[in-house]
């Protein structure tokens, strides 16, 4: 690794040292974890390390992957809390309106991002599941306002967010995705109701958002009408590998605490958990490699179809075993409620670590579409019959 | 057998046709007390029904089936130690009350005990107290509880502390106290055995009807073939688990015989409610939809009594004299 | 149980302590074992103990299915060897003969079998798989004959058989079931050649048929032509509860090898390999008692679809699961060859045992079409449309 | 690096373009020896290729792709005592005769050693000698031989006794010996798991070419989606070990990492070649299709340079110890 790389990482260390809140795990409430984050962010932004991904005019921007990828690995080792809340916002929304967004749109929402202004997004719906293409939310032109009505749901932290990036049916002729049109919404406008979900861990990261004839001004429209999907395409992906990396990274670093489970319970020297220990060990520091290696692809434009759809499942699935190796070890001990902590995907409260583990393998593509497009693209098998779909739809 | 199967599960199926149905645990607890589930048990003579392990195993599923709440379990412990454990002049009356549905409690763990986990400490009379050499009712103002919450919400835990000069009735010692704490742990295992049995029929049937009810890509999402293997294989584990827990419950067993059943019926709950969510998708990590009530059970049905590894063990030593004695 | 059965289970006890083979373990060549097959089947015959199952005019005919538990229980607690030359002659042999057959084929057949002729089975086919209704093996008519040309697969021993059940095609025409027909084959006759498949645990418990121009007499048929798919189920369903039982048992009793192998590799002491242990004997016992439950409910008219798939499938597994745990308390020792120990799945030559088990997971329906079955005949779930196959087909 | 990963490569899938060509040993072993691969690990200035164990672990991969039989891992390891062991007078004349391709041979047990599992014992000049506090080279008239029949054909295991007066080149002693085992082993592990990932890779592709090819109830078996799941999950794990090879044989591993590594790379070539016979169906149980060939060398992977439960309990034991030092 070159000298500058490393001095850019002994920077970040040292800031890190100093500035890294280490009180984050106690917040009792969604509404204090919720501070947190943008007390959290506010401080990166002054620092320059919130958005290394975005170009060099912006404060902090035009980092490389690689400097990105130790900035990352930094906030893991430092055990900094994850940048949740303004995720959607620096990710999202920055590569979708960044990448097809008007001179204005720019103008009006990048720098506001960076003032603290929260995006979520309003893409998945109800009754469509890992189908996207599925969406029913309607959009009518009246003059120069759309007029949407429809229901959104696991819209991450959407109870916070000032803004929403809205996948909207603007017709329903023809191919199912050239109906769409991509908005962008004030979480203020008259018609926006958002409710909490209540996820059975006792968090609630995600949201319902109903839309009752709300009217979005069709300059808030990103690319034509009809042209949703492909801006949708932008806004998925625009951030893969970063995030997988810092999971597993942090995945790693959490071992520690099913070791120490392993010794309150007496049974530091039982061959039987110690190996079971050691696989999960191994499975971890090899999910890490394979993080590590899709970032590189990633850097080095080599990133196949699928490639992505591997690390997502094999991080899901590790993830699902490093919980549940904690409530075996745990015993009973691990069947009494504990405060869960926000943002943390292992947190050593080991029933509330395997119920969030869930959200790894539904969310975001469930490991069954994940294993569809590996089988599919990957190792070319070939797909059903459309006639299939069709005599069902019949 | 198959006529007092069908008249058990008829009377429970109408009073508790779902979890819904059995929600309120005070309501459910008169509704048990009601149907005379605390008198299934206990010999004719004594004023019970004389059904015996048999006729307790077809209510322990229906309780699981329908997750019925509260200290259920914890009332066929003390009264099965009242029947089995040497009379004492009080020891009629406390039957009666326990079999009418006063609510006494006893602990549900077994092995390495980090806590005692005693259901509805708070609400019982009584306390059943097991240790290795005395097993001793003790009236509840005898005994400090602690509530520990737990993830499951249908059952209450709590820690207990008796106080020195608490009131109590022993009901077994030495060598009786040991023979009595098998019996219970037999019983117990039982219980939470058919509690997953019962448990993960009913899953795996919300599982089924979700699967049929929704559709993705244009189709019932359970014309997928790679899903309908996976609920095939429940299927097939289930009853497995079935067969076993009918065989076992029809013979008088011991407490690793129990303890085994329990862990091969558990492990089944857990692999299907894990199972279940992941099939249910997105709905089944909110709060709105059952499934995810079955799943904290399920996980805390192997915690209790004795979890996998601790009786996994048992059996495996078990296996190893077996083979010794062959050879 | 009744005094009788009682004194039924101790006759035979008695008869096995005196008289079962305890060397057939030591065949060294398939040739050997066949022989002693035949010697053990012999003595079988002459104690009235061969054919419970048949009607009471049969010597040891007119057993109840509970006395016929009773003699496979105690064939498996004396380590008896199981009955496979015979089997297909016994019981699929005789189920479609004594059910399907003229009086003469009868006759002619039945008796033969109790004096040794031996039976192989002539169904699948190597294009076939798991969809019997596939098969090609065409015969024609010609005059009072049946000139049957083709390739039978998987055949059982049937290098060692003197007769066929065979399955074969004399039309084209309409549903693929209605254009097949059964045959009872000579395999002496001209144009039959016979070829042991090497199987890879070094075993050749089956054969390929090839048929060049057979020709059958038309008065070997059973059934009418063109009825072969109903006679097949005869053959098929004539026996499913008891040997799964007798499986069942073995393997209960063949767990003392896994504890053996771990007391000789020195971790009799070891709580993980023991919970492993315990886990699989806890399992093991679960088998046996759906094998026997599913047994029972044969006696009591209770079975429903799908029932025989869940015995067969948990079988299967649980069968593998045995292997897997030698193999692995074995170590180094368990990849070391060993001579095979013919007709026994548990004979603790782990990887001979591992490698047999897929017998089980494959043949007779793969795990894969038992979970069709299951989900959808026993769970309701819907089958794919025949669009499907016939957009592929066409 | 990736330079040299595609001429390894190439040349490797030129005189070895599947396991068929790979299967005579005598004309495999005149082919690697021709290829210069005995060369690849040892420093160019003893006469070597000096592309180190990023060099060797292509070599090992492509190995374990094409089935190459034959004692080609403990030549390696005899190249390797030679190189890292202490000089003596005969050791250039040795290490060259070894990289031209005269056989001389080690064990391949690590761990609770059963057998020493020494390959092509018979057929080798010199036979390495490891204890724990000596490694030496023996010549092979200096040793007696028995041959130990293996599941996988491919390799020749014997067991060997060292005749007392037997002729011997100390290669190193006391600490230096523990040195050298330790780096002895962690070749080992690397070379097994390169050939487990190879071997992944190529029975996988089998699979998948099975799959495409035949077709039941009238649609190619690839088309159903269970299958499909299938192959998908083994595509995720082969990937997996893919990027944990890569990414462990760039750096200098200790025998824990190497045996790490191993073991992940040794199960997931056993969970695809048991995937990929009961995917086969029935004709991957017999031996006219070559799968079986991939079965038996993954088993026989698994239990060479110790077993799962060996290094799997030694991972555990150090992760406590990170742990332990953390806190």
């Amino acid at each position: 690794m070159s000298t500058d790389l490393q001095d850019f990482r002994a920077e970040i260390r040292q800031w890190l040292d100093r500035e890294a809140p280490t009180d984050w795990r106690s917040a009792a409430t969604h509404d204090a974890f919720v501070e947190s984050q943008r007390a959290w962010f506010r401080k990166l932004v002054a620092a320059g390390y919130a958005v290394p991904h975005w170009p060099e005019r912006w404060p902090g921007g035009g980092r490389t992957l690689l400097e990105q990828k130790i900035i990352y690995e930094e906030l893991s080792r430092a055990d900094a809390p994850r940048l949740l809340l303004p995720f959607v916002s620096t990710y999202h929304a920055y590569a979708t309106i960044g990448e097809c967004g008007t001179q204005e749109q720019q103008e009006r929402y990048l720098h506001a991002i960076l003032d603290g202004e929260t995006w979520c997004q309003g893409f998945s719906e109800p009754n469509a599941g890992s189908d996207l293409a599925a969406i029913r939310t309607k959009a009518v032109r009246d003059g120069d306002h759309y007029v949407v009505t429809g229901q959104k749901i696991w819209s991450t932290m959407a109870q916070y967010a000032d803004m929403c990036l809205l996948l909207v049916r603007t017709s329903t002729e023809g191919a199912k995705q050239a109906g769409m049109t991509y908005l962008l919404m004030d979480m203020d406008s008259p018609g926006v109701t958002v409710r909490p979900i209540h996820q059975i861990q006792g968090d609630e990261e995600f949201a319902e958002i109903f839309l009752d004839e709300v009217r979005v001004p069709v300059d808030q429209r990103v690319g034509a009408e009809g042209a949703g999907w492909a801006v949708a395409q932008a806004t998925l992906a625009s951030e893969r590998g970063l995030t997988l990396m810092e999971l597993s990274y942090r995945m790693r670093g959490a071992l520690t605490r099913i070791a120490r489970q392993l010794t309150e319970v007496g049974r530091a020297d039982d061959r039987g958990a110690l190996r079971d220990l050691g696989a999960l060990k191994i499975r971890i520091d090899a999910v890490c490699a394979l993080a590590d290696q899709f970032l590189r692809k990633r850097m080095n434009d080599e990133e196949q179809i699928g490639d992505a759809s591997i690390v997502k499942l094999a991080y899901a699935r590790c993830l699902r075993a490093y919980a549940d190796l904690g409530v075996r070890f745990a015993g009973l001990d691990g069947q009494f409620h504990a405060p869960i902590t926000f943002g943390d995907l292992n947190s050593g409260n080991w029933m509330a670590d395997f119920m969030n583990s869930y959200a790894w393998t539904i969310a975001g593509g469930s490991d069954e579409v994940q294993r569809n497009i590996i089988a599919e693209r990957m190792l070319g098998m070939p797909r059903e019959p459309k006639s299939w779909t069709a005599e069902v739809a019949a | 057998m198959s006529e007092m199967r069908q008249t058990l599960e008829d009377s429970a199926r109408k009073v508790f046709p779902n979890w819904e149905a059995a929600r309120d645990a005070s309501d459910a607890w008169a509704q048990v007390a009601q149907l005379g589930w605390f008198m299934v048990g206990v010999p004719e003579k004594i004023g019970g029904l004389g059904l015996g392990d048999e006729g307790l195993a077809i209510i322990f599923a229906e309780l699981g089936r329908a997750l019925v709440p509260g200290p259920v379990l914890t009332q066929f412990l003390v009264i099965e130690a009242l029947v089995a454990g040497a009379p004492f002049e009080e020891r009629d009356g406390l039957l009666e009350r326990a079999m009418s549905g006063e609510i006494m409690t006893a602990s549900l763990a077994i092995g390495g005990r980090s806590s005692e986990a005693v259901m509805d400490a708070d609400k019982a009379s009584h306390i059943l107290l097991r240790r290795e050499d005395v097993v001793a009712l003790i009236s509840q103002d005898g005994a400090q509880v602690k509530a520990r919450e737990t993830w499951d919400v249908s059952r209450r835990l709590f820690d207990v502390a008796v106080v020195d000069d608490a009131q109590r009735y022993v009901v077994a010692r030495g060598q009786k106290a040991a023979q009595l704490n098998d019996r219970l742990d037999t019983l117990l295992c039982i219980a939470l055995a058919g509690d997953a049995l019962g448990g993960a029929r009913a899953a795996l049937g919300l599982t089924l009807d979700h699967l049929k009810g929704r559709s993705q890509f244009d189709r019932p999402l359970a014309m997928f073939q790679a899903l309908k293997h996976r609920v095939a294989d429940l299927k097939m584990m289930i009853d497995t688990a079935d067969a076993f827990y009918a065989d076992r419950t029809s013979q008088s067993l011991t407490a690793l015989e129990a303890g085994e059943l329990k862990n091969f019926c558990c492990a089944v709950y857990r692999d299907t409610v894990e199972d279940a969510i992941q099939l249910h998708g997105g709905v089944g990590l909110t709060t709105e939809y059952a499934i995810h009530r079955f799943f904290k059970r399920a996980f805390l049905n192997c915690a209790l009594g004795g979890d996998a590894d601790y009786w996994n063990e048992r059996a495996g030593r078990a296996a190893m004299a077996e083979s010794q004695a062959k050879a």
